[in-house]
Protein backbone atom coordinates (compact mmCIF):
# COMPACT_ATOMS: atom_id res chain seq x y z
CA UNK A 1 0.00 0.00 0.00
CA UNK A 2 0.61 3.21 -0.64
CA UNK A 3 -0.23 6.02 1.67
CA UNK A 4 -1.51 9.59 0.49
CA UNK A 5 -1.98 12.71 2.54
CA UNK A 6 -3.27 15.77 0.91
CA UNK A 7 -2.58 18.72 3.48
CA UNK A 8 -3.82 22.24 4.27
CA UNK A 9 -6.00 24.51 2.06
CA UNK A 10 -5.75 20.83 -0.69
CA UNK A 11 -7.16 18.88 2.19
CA UNK A 12 -10.31 20.96 2.27
CA UNK A 13 -10.37 21.39 -1.46
CA UNK A 14 -10.86 17.54 -2.10
CA UNK A 15 -12.70 17.03 1.50
CA UNK A 16 -10.01 14.49 1.78
CA UNK A 17 -6.88 14.21 4.25
CA UNK A 18 -5.53 10.74 4.10
CA UNK A 19 -5.96 7.42 1.54
CA UNK A 20 -4.25 3.96 1.08
CA UNK A 21 -3.45 2.93 -2.55
CA UNK A 22 -2.54 -0.71 -3.67
CA UNK A 23 1.24 0.24 -5.15
CA UNK A 24 0.23 -1.81 -8.26
CA UNK A 25 -2.29 0.33 -9.03
CA UNK A 26 0.35 3.43 -9.65
CA UNK A 27 4.19 3.16 -11.09
CA UNK A 28 4.76 7.29 -10.64
CA UNK A 29 3.53 10.56 -9.10
CA UNK A 30 2.10 11.15 -12.45
CA UNK A 31 0.04 8.11 -12.54
CA UNK A 32 -0.87 8.25 -9.10
CA UNK A 33 -2.78 11.64 -9.91
CA UNK A 34 -4.01 9.79 -12.85
CA UNK A 35 -5.99 7.33 -10.42
CA UNK A 36 -7.02 9.46 -7.73
CA UNK A 37 -8.45 11.53 -10.78
CA UNK A 38 -10.49 8.57 -12.21
CA UNK A 39 -11.66 8.20 -8.74
CA UNK A 40 -12.79 11.54 -8.26
CA UNK A 41 -13.21 13.21 -11.20
CA UNK A 42 -14.23 16.54 -9.40
CA UNK A 43 -10.59 16.66 -8.06
CA UNK A 44 -9.23 16.79 -11.09
CA UNK A 45 -9.27 20.65 -11.42
CA UNK A 46 -7.16 20.58 -7.68
CA UNK A 47 -4.31 17.98 -8.74
CA UNK A 48 -3.90 19.67 -12.16
CA UNK A 49 -3.16 22.92 -10.26
CA UNK A 50 0.80 23.20 -11.54
CA UNK A 51 1.56 25.18 -8.20
CA UNK A 52 0.54 22.19 -6.32
CA UNK A 53 3.87 20.54 -4.39
CA UNK A 54 4.59 16.83 -3.68
CA UNK A 55 6.49 15.05 -1.19
CA UNK A 56 7.40 11.55 -1.11
CA UNK A 57 8.82 10.33 1.95
CA UNK A 58 9.05 13.51 3.70
CA UNK A 59 11.63 14.86 1.00
CA UNK A 60 9.95 17.08 -2.46
CA UNK A 61 9.63 14.95 -5.29
CA UNK A 62 8.71 15.46 -9.16
CA UNK A 63 6.40 13.72 -10.98
CA UNK A 64 8.61 11.33 -12.65
CA UNK A 65 9.27 9.74 -9.24
CA UNK A 66 8.53 5.92 -9.25
CA UNK A 67 6.76 4.54 -6.40
CA UNK A 68 6.71 1.58 -4.23
CA UNK A 69 4.73 0.02 -1.48
CA UNK A 70 5.10 1.71 1.62
CA UNK A 71 5.99 4.84 0.73
CA UNK A 72 4.03 8.21 1.60
CA UNK A 73 2.87 10.37 -0.70
CA UNK A 74 1.77 13.97 0.32
CA UNK A 75 0.26 16.41 -1.91
CA UNK A 76 0.23 20.27 -0.91
CA UNK A 77 0.16 23.79 -1.72
CA UNK A 78 3.00 26.33 -1.74
CA UNK A 79 4.36 26.62 2.01
CA UNK A 80 3.62 29.58 3.91
CA UNK A 81 4.89 29.60 7.05
CA UNK A 82 7.83 31.91 8.82
CA UNK B 1 22.63 23.56 21.81
CA UNK B 2 25.04 24.07 18.33
CA UNK B 3 22.91 23.11 15.52
CA UNK B 4 19.12 22.57 16.40
CA UNK B 5 15.76 23.17 15.23
CA UNK B 6 12.58 22.84 17.29
CA UNK B 7 9.07 22.52 16.13
CA UNK B 8 6.74 23.28 19.04
CA UNK B 9 2.75 24.56 20.01
CA UNK B 10 4.28 26.47 23.14
CA UNK B 11 5.82 29.74 23.16
CA UNK B 12 9.82 30.79 23.33
CA UNK B 13 11.41 33.08 24.93
CA UNK B 14 14.39 35.50 23.63
CA UNK B 15 16.33 35.38 26.51
CA UNK B 16 16.59 32.39 26.91
CA UNK B 17 17.55 31.04 23.10
CA UNK B 18 19.94 33.53 22.87
CA UNK B 19 21.90 32.78 26.07
CA UNK B 20 21.70 29.35 25.52
CA UNK B 21 23.41 30.61 21.38
CA UNK B 22 26.22 31.83 23.00
CA UNK B 23 27.19 29.31 25.83
CA UNK B 24 30.81 29.50 26.80
CA UNK B 25 31.60 30.21 23.27
CA UNK B 26 34.22 33.09 23.30
CA UNK B 27 34.67 32.79 19.07
CA UNK B 28 31.51 34.31 18.76
CA UNK B 29 31.72 37.89 18.05
CA UNK B 30 28.25 38.73 16.08
CA UNK B 31 25.03 37.20 16.51
CA UNK B 32 22.14 37.26 14.69
CA UNK B 33 18.34 36.45 15.41
CA UNK B 34 15.09 37.04 13.22
CA UNK B 35 11.92 36.38 15.13
CA UNK B 36 8.63 36.69 12.87
CA UNK B 37 5.21 37.24 14.83
CA UNK B 38 1.83 37.49 13.88
CA UNK B 39 0.97 41.15 12.55
CA UNK B 40 -2.32 42.44 12.78
CA UNK B 41 -3.08 43.61 9.23
CA UNK B 42 -1.52 40.86 5.83
CA UNK B 43 -2.13 42.48 2.38
CA UNK B 44 -5.10 44.63 3.86
CA UNK B 45 -6.89 42.07 5.82
CA UNK B 46 -7.42 42.77 9.27
CA UNK B 47 -6.36 39.44 10.77
CA UNK B 48 -7.87 38.78 14.45
CA UNK B 49 -5.75 35.11 14.83
CA UNK B 50 -4.33 32.62 12.80
CA UNK B 51 -4.04 28.34 12.44
CA UNK B 52 -0.16 27.24 11.67
CA UNK B 53 -0.81 23.80 10.25
CA UNK B 54 2.96 21.97 9.37
CA UNK B 55 3.51 17.86 7.67
CA UNK B 56 4.95 16.48 10.92
CA UNK B 57 8.14 14.54 9.33
CA UNK B 58 8.66 16.23 6.50
CA UNK B 59 8.89 19.66 8.72
CA UNK B 60 12.18 18.64 10.57
CA UNK B 61 14.08 16.89 7.82
CA UNK B 62 13.30 19.80 5.47
CA UNK B 63 14.47 22.73 8.68
CA UNK B 64 17.21 20.12 9.02
CA UNK B 65 17.95 20.53 5.37
CA UNK B 66 18.33 24.01 5.76
CA UNK B 67 20.41 24.17 8.57
CA UNK B 68 23.30 21.73 6.85
CA UNK B 69 23.13 23.94 3.75
CA UNK B 70 24.06 27.43 6.10
CA UNK B 71 26.32 25.16 7.75
CA UNK B 72 28.30 24.67 4.46
CA UNK B 73 28.14 27.75 2.83
CA UNK B 74 28.90 29.94 6.08
CA UNK B 75 31.52 29.61 9.22
CA UNK B 76 28.81 28.82 11.42
CA UNK B 77 29.41 28.63 15.32
CA UNK B 78 25.77 27.84 16.19
CA UNK B 79 22.28 28.63 14.91
CA UNK B 80 19.13 27.65 16.43
CA UNK B 81 15.14 27.37 14.29
CA UNK B 82 11.95 27.31 16.73
CA UNK B 83 8.84 27.44 14.41
CA UNK B 84 5.43 27.32 16.43
CA UNK B 85 2.49 25.53 15.12
CA UNK B 86 -1.29 25.61 16.15
CA UNK B 87 -3.32 28.46 17.33
CA UNK B 88 -2.04 31.67 17.72
CA UNK B 89 -3.14 35.39 18.51
CA UNK B 90 -2.06 38.92 17.25
CA UNK B 91 1.19 39.72 18.45
CA UNK B 92 2.22 36.10 19.25
CA UNK B 93 5.89 34.72 17.71
CA UNK B 94 5.68 32.60 15.19
CA UNK B 95 9.50 31.90 14.13
CA UNK B 96 13.13 32.23 15.80
CA UNK B 97 16.59 31.89 13.81
CA UNK B 98 19.68 32.95 15.67
CA UNK B 99 22.76 31.63 14.01
CA UNK B 100 26.29 32.87 15.93
CA UNK B 101 29.39 33.48 14.13
CA UNK B 102 33.01 34.60 14.81
CA UNK B 103 32.09 37.20 11.72
CA UNK B 104 28.74 39.08 11.19
CA UNK B 105 28.77 38.87 7.51
CA UNK B 106 28.42 35.27 8.13
CA UNK B 107 26.39 35.97 10.77
CA UNK B 108 23.70 37.89 8.50
CA UNK B 109 23.62 36.11 5.63
CA UNK B 110 23.29 32.74 7.21
CA UNK B 111 19.99 34.46 9.16
CA UNK B 112 18.39 35.80 6.07
CA UNK B 113 19.32 32.99 4.13
CA UNK B 114 17.60 30.32 6.63
CA UNK B 115 14.62 32.28 6.74
CA UNK B 116 14.35 33.16 2.78
CA UNK B 117 14.51 29.32 2.60
CA UNK B 118 12.62 28.12 5.59
CA UNK B 119 9.55 30.50 3.83
CA UNK B 120 9.73 28.76 0.54
CA UNK B 121 10.29 25.13 1.64
CA UNK B 122 9.48 23.81 5.01
CA UNK B 123 5.87 22.77 5.00
CA UNK B 124 3.89 25.08 7.27
CA UNK B 125 0.79 26.86 6.09
CA UNK B 126 -0.70 30.02 7.69
CA UNK B 127 -4.85 29.88 7.71
CA UNK B 128 -5.74 33.72 9.06
CA UNK B 129 -8.83 34.44 10.64
CA UNK B 130 -9.79 37.97 9.72
CA UNK B 131 -12.71 40.31 9.72
CA UNK B 132 -13.94 38.78 6.39
CA UNK B 133 -13.61 35.22 7.78
CA UNK B 134 -10.92 32.72 7.16
CA UNK B 135 -8.21 32.61 4.81
CA UNK B 136 -5.50 30.50 3.58
CA UNK B 137 -2.39 32.98 3.07
CA UNK B 138 -1.37 32.60 -0.49
CA UNK B 139 2.27 31.90 -1.62
CA UNK B 140 4.01 35.57 -1.44
CA UNK B 141 5.60 36.16 -4.74
CA UNK B 142 8.62 38.17 -3.18
CA UNK B 143 9.83 35.15 -0.83
CA UNK B 144 9.97 33.39 -3.93
CA UNK B 145 12.25 35.76 -5.62
CA UNK B 146 14.33 36.28 -2.26
CA UNK B 147 15.49 32.65 -1.96
CA UNK B 148 16.35 32.48 -5.85
CA UNK B 149 19.26 35.02 -5.26
CA UNK B 150 21.51 32.41 -3.01
CA UNK C 1 11.30 53.60 22.98
CA UNK C 2 10.38 53.93 18.99
CA UNK C 3 13.91 55.11 18.13
CA UNK C 4 16.58 55.28 20.52
CA UNK C 5 20.37 55.47 20.62
CA UNK C 6 22.51 54.74 23.73
CA UNK C 7 26.32 55.13 24.75
CA UNK C 8 27.04 53.68 28.26
CA UNK C 9 29.35 51.56 30.56
CA UNK C 10 26.60 49.46 31.73
CA UNK C 11 25.41 45.63 29.87
CA UNK C 12 22.67 45.26 28.35
CA UNK C 13 19.98 42.26 28.35
CA UNK C 14 18.90 40.98 25.33
CA UNK C 15 15.53 39.57 26.74
CA UNK C 16 15.15 43.36 28.12
CA UNK C 17 15.90 45.02 24.78
CA UNK C 18 13.82 42.81 22.94
CA UNK C 19 10.51 43.25 24.68
CA UNK C 20 11.09 47.17 24.58
CA UNK C 21 11.47 46.96 20.62
CA UNK C 22 8.16 45.24 20.59
CA UNK C 23 5.92 46.56 23.25
CA UNK C 24 2.49 47.07 22.28
CA UNK C 25 2.82 47.17 19.25
CA UNK C 26 0.78 44.72 16.97
CA UNK C 27 1.99 45.81 13.09
CA UNK C 28 5.06 44.15 13.79
CA UNK C 29 6.00 41.10 12.16
CA UNK C 30 9.76 41.04 11.95
CA UNK C 31 12.25 41.37 14.38
CA UNK C 32 15.69 41.36 13.38
CA UNK C 33 18.92 42.07 16.27
CA UNK C 34 22.51 41.71 16.49
CA UNK C 35 24.65 41.66 19.20
CA UNK C 36 28.79 42.34 18.77
CA UNK C 37 30.62 40.52 21.15
CA UNK C 38 34.33 40.69 22.36
CA UNK C 39 35.68 37.44 20.87
CA UNK C 40 39.01 35.70 22.23
CA UNK C 41 41.20 35.80 18.63
CA UNK C 42 41.16 38.92 16.36
CA UNK C 43 43.80 38.83 13.20
CA UNK C 44 45.40 35.64 15.09
CA UNK C 45 45.94 38.05 18.35
CA UNK C 46 45.34 36.33 21.57
CA UNK C 47 42.94 38.65 23.50
CA UNK C 48 42.27 38.96 27.25
CA UNK C 49 40.35 42.37 27.19
CA UNK C 50 39.80 45.44 25.47
CA UNK C 51 38.97 49.14 26.08
CA UNK C 52 36.62 50.78 24.04
CA UNK C 53 37.30 54.79 23.83
CA UNK C 54 34.48 56.84 22.35
CA UNK C 55 34.09 60.62 21.30
CA UNK C 56 31.23 61.98 23.79
CA UNK C 57 28.62 64.02 22.13
CA UNK C 58 30.18 62.86 18.16
CA UNK C 59 29.52 59.46 18.87
CA UNK C 60 25.58 60.47 19.89
CA UNK C 61 25.19 62.45 16.82
CA UNK C 62 26.65 60.05 14.63
CA UNK C 63 24.59 57.23 15.95
CA UNK C 64 21.28 59.58 15.51
CA UNK C 65 22.41 60.48 12.03
CA UNK C 66 22.90 56.73 10.85
CA UNK C 67 19.36 55.90 12.44
CA UNK C 68 17.69 58.93 10.58
CA UNK C 69 18.99 57.61 7.86
CA UNK C 70 17.78 54.17 7.94
CA UNK C 71 14.42 55.48 8.63
CA UNK C 72 14.19 57.57 5.43
CA UNK C 73 15.26 53.85 3.52
CA UNK C 74 12.88 51.59 5.29
CA UNK C 75 9.77 51.15 6.57
CA UNK C 76 10.73 50.50 9.76
CA UNK C 77 8.75 50.54 13.17
CA UNK C 78 11.43 50.96 15.66
CA UNK C 79 15.06 51.03 15.86
CA UNK C 80 17.32 50.99 19.03
CA UNK C 81 21.31 50.94 19.49
CA UNK C 82 23.00 50.46 22.48
CA UNK C 83 27.07 50.70 22.60
CA UNK C 84 29.30 49.97 25.58
CA UNK C 85 32.20 51.67 26.25
CA UNK C 86 35.05 51.53 29.10
CA UNK C 87 36.81 48.11 29.65
CA UNK C 88 35.48 45.12 28.41
CA UNK C 89 36.09 41.16 28.80
CA UNK C 90 36.12 38.36 26.14
CA UNK C 91 32.51 37.18 26.22
CA UNK C 92 30.97 40.48 27.30
CA UNK C 93 28.62 41.84 25.09
CA UNK C 94 29.61 45.18 22.50
CA UNK C 95 27.02 46.10 20.55
CA UNK C 96 23.25 45.66 20.37
CA UNK C 97 21.14 47.01 16.78
CA UNK C 98 16.94 45.87 17.30
CA UNK C 99 15.02 46.65 14.12
CA UNK C 100 11.16 45.79 14.08
CA UNK C 101 9.07 46.17 10.71
CA UNK C 102 6.05 44.75 8.90
CA UNK C 103 8.41 43.51 6.42
CA UNK C 104 11.50 40.93 7.00
CA UNK C 105 13.35 42.70 4.36
CA UNK C 106 13.19 46.18 5.65
CA UNK C 107 14.33 44.98 9.20
CA UNK C 108 17.00 42.37 8.08
CA UNK C 109 18.62 45.42 5.66
CA UNK C 110 18.25 48.21 8.16
CA UNK C 111 20.34 45.93 10.60
CA UNK C 112 23.14 45.56 8.24
CA UNK C 113 22.91 48.80 7.10
CA UNK C 114 23.14 50.28 11.01
CA UNK C 115 25.98 47.97 11.80
CA UNK C 116 27.51 48.41 8.64
CA UNK C 117 27.76 52.42 9.29
CA UNK C 118 28.32 52.33 13.01
CA UNK C 119 31.75 50.47 12.31
CA UNK C 120 32.84 52.76 9.82
CA UNK C 121 31.24 56.40 10.84
CA UNK C 122 30.55 56.22 14.60
CA UNK C 123 33.60 57.22 16.82
CA UNK C 124 34.66 54.32 19.09
CA UNK C 125 38.13 52.43 19.06
CA UNK C 126 39.02 49.65 20.35
CA UNK C 127 42.24 48.82 22.36
CA UNK C 128 43.36 44.76 23.03
CA UNK C 129 44.79 43.66 25.66
CA UNK C 130 46.68 41.03 24.02
CA UNK C 131 48.88 38.18 25.49
CA UNK C 132 51.22 40.36 23.19
CA UNK C 133 50.52 43.43 24.82
CA UNK C 134 48.03 46.29 23.98
CA UNK C 135 46.95 47.07 20.44
CA UNK C 136 44.93 49.59 18.97
CA UNK C 137 42.38 47.79 16.41
CA UNK C 138 42.92 49.16 12.80
CA UNK C 139 40.40 49.97 10.46
CA UNK C 140 38.36 46.88 8.99
CA UNK C 141 38.98 46.93 5.16
CA UNK C 142 35.98 44.66 4.95
CA UNK C 143 33.75 46.76 7.06
CA UNK C 144 34.60 49.88 5.14
CA UNK C 145 33.71 47.68 1.44
CA UNK C 146 30.75 46.82 3.38
CA UNK C 147 29.58 50.25 3.62
CA UNK C 148 29.80 51.41 0.27
CA UNK C 149 27.06 48.97 -0.96
CA UNK C 150 24.40 51.17 0.78
CA UNK D 1 39.83 79.98 21.20
CA UNK D 2 39.62 76.53 19.09
CA UNK D 3 39.96 73.65 21.03
CA UNK D 4 41.64 71.14 19.47
CA UNK D 5 41.12 67.64 20.53
CA UNK D 6 43.53 64.19 19.61
CA UNK D 7 41.94 60.74 20.05
CA UNK D 8 42.56 57.23 20.82
CA UNK D 9 45.92 56.44 19.30
CA UNK D 10 46.68 59.74 17.73
CA UNK D 11 46.04 61.01 21.33
CA UNK D 12 49.21 58.67 22.28
CA UNK D 13 51.42 59.43 18.99
CA UNK D 14 51.40 62.60 19.77
CA UNK D 15 51.28 62.53 23.89
CA UNK D 16 48.69 65.14 24.03
CA UNK D 17 44.91 65.00 24.38
CA UNK D 18 44.18 68.63 24.29
CA UNK D 19 44.95 72.20 23.82
CA UNK D 20 43.60 75.46 22.67
CA UNK D 21 44.35 77.70 19.94
CA UNK D 22 43.67 81.31 19.32
CA UNK D 23 41.27 81.74 16.39
CA UNK D 24 42.73 84.22 14.52
CA UNK D 25 45.78 81.83 14.18
CA UNK D 26 43.94 79.91 11.37
CA UNK D 27 41.15 80.02 9.55
CA UNK D 28 40.84 76.33 8.25
CA UNK D 29 41.49 72.96 9.00
CA UNK D 30 44.55 72.85 6.82
CA UNK D 31 46.10 75.65 8.63
CA UNK D 32 45.59 74.41 11.78
CA UNK D 33 47.94 71.49 10.99
CA UNK D 34 49.83 73.65 9.93
CA UNK D 35 50.33 75.55 12.87
CA UNK D 36 50.24 72.50 15.42
CA UNK D 37 53.03 71.25 12.87
CA UNK D 38 55.19 74.47 13.24
CA UNK D 39 54.62 74.30 16.87
CA UNK D 40 55.27 70.57 17.34
CA UNK D 41 58.00 69.06 14.37
CA UNK D 42 57.18 65.62 14.99
CA UNK D 43 53.35 65.92 14.81
CA UNK D 44 54.14 66.12 11.25
CA UNK D 45 54.45 62.14 10.39
CA UNK D 46 51.17 61.99 12.65
CA UNK D 47 49.05 64.50 11.62
CA UNK D 48 49.66 64.05 8.07
CA UNK D 49 48.48 60.47 7.59
CA UNK D 50 46.21 60.32 4.85
CA UNK D 51 43.73 58.10 7.33
CA UNK D 52 43.53 60.38 9.73
CA UNK D 53 39.59 62.00 10.19
CA UNK D 54 38.85 65.37 11.43
CA UNK D 55 35.66 66.34 12.79
CA UNK D 56 34.47 70.33 13.60
CA UNK D 57 31.91 70.18 16.43
CA UNK D 58 30.95 66.87 16.64
CA UNK D 59 30.10 66.63 12.26
CA UNK D 60 32.72 64.49 10.14
CA UNK D 61 34.75 68.03 8.55
CA UNK D 62 36.91 68.43 5.02
CA UNK D 63 40.28 69.97 4.98
CA UNK D 64 38.80 73.09 3.70
CA UNK D 65 36.36 73.92 6.62
CA UNK D 66 36.91 77.66 7.49
CA UNK D 67 37.17 77.92 11.69
CA UNK D 68 36.02 80.60 13.98
CA UNK D 69 36.12 81.07 17.43
CA UNK D 70 34.43 78.53 19.85
CA UNK D 71 34.85 75.56 17.01
CA UNK D 72 35.97 72.24 18.67
CA UNK D 73 38.51 70.18 16.30
CA UNK D 74 38.90 66.45 17.00
CA UNK D 75 41.64 64.83 14.91
CA UNK D 76 41.26 60.74 15.01
CA UNK D 77 42.07 57.61 13.41
CA UNK D 78 39.93 55.27 11.17
CA UNK D 79 37.54 54.13 13.79
CA UNK D 80 37.12 50.52 15.45
CA UNK D 81 33.69 50.55 16.64
CA UNK D 82 30.75 47.69 16.99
Amino acid sequence: MIRVLFLAQLREQLGAAELQVVAEDVVSIATLKQYLVAGHPHWEQFLSNSKLLVAVNHQYAKADVALKTGDEVAFFPPVTGG
Amino acid sequence: MSFSIAVQTQDFDIGHEYAELVAGDTAVGAVVFFVGRVRDMNHARDVKSMSLEHYPGMTENILQNILDEAKARWELIAAHIVHRVGELQVGDQIVFVGVTSAHREHAFQAAEFLMDFLKTQAPFWKKELTTQGSVWVEENVKDVDASKRW
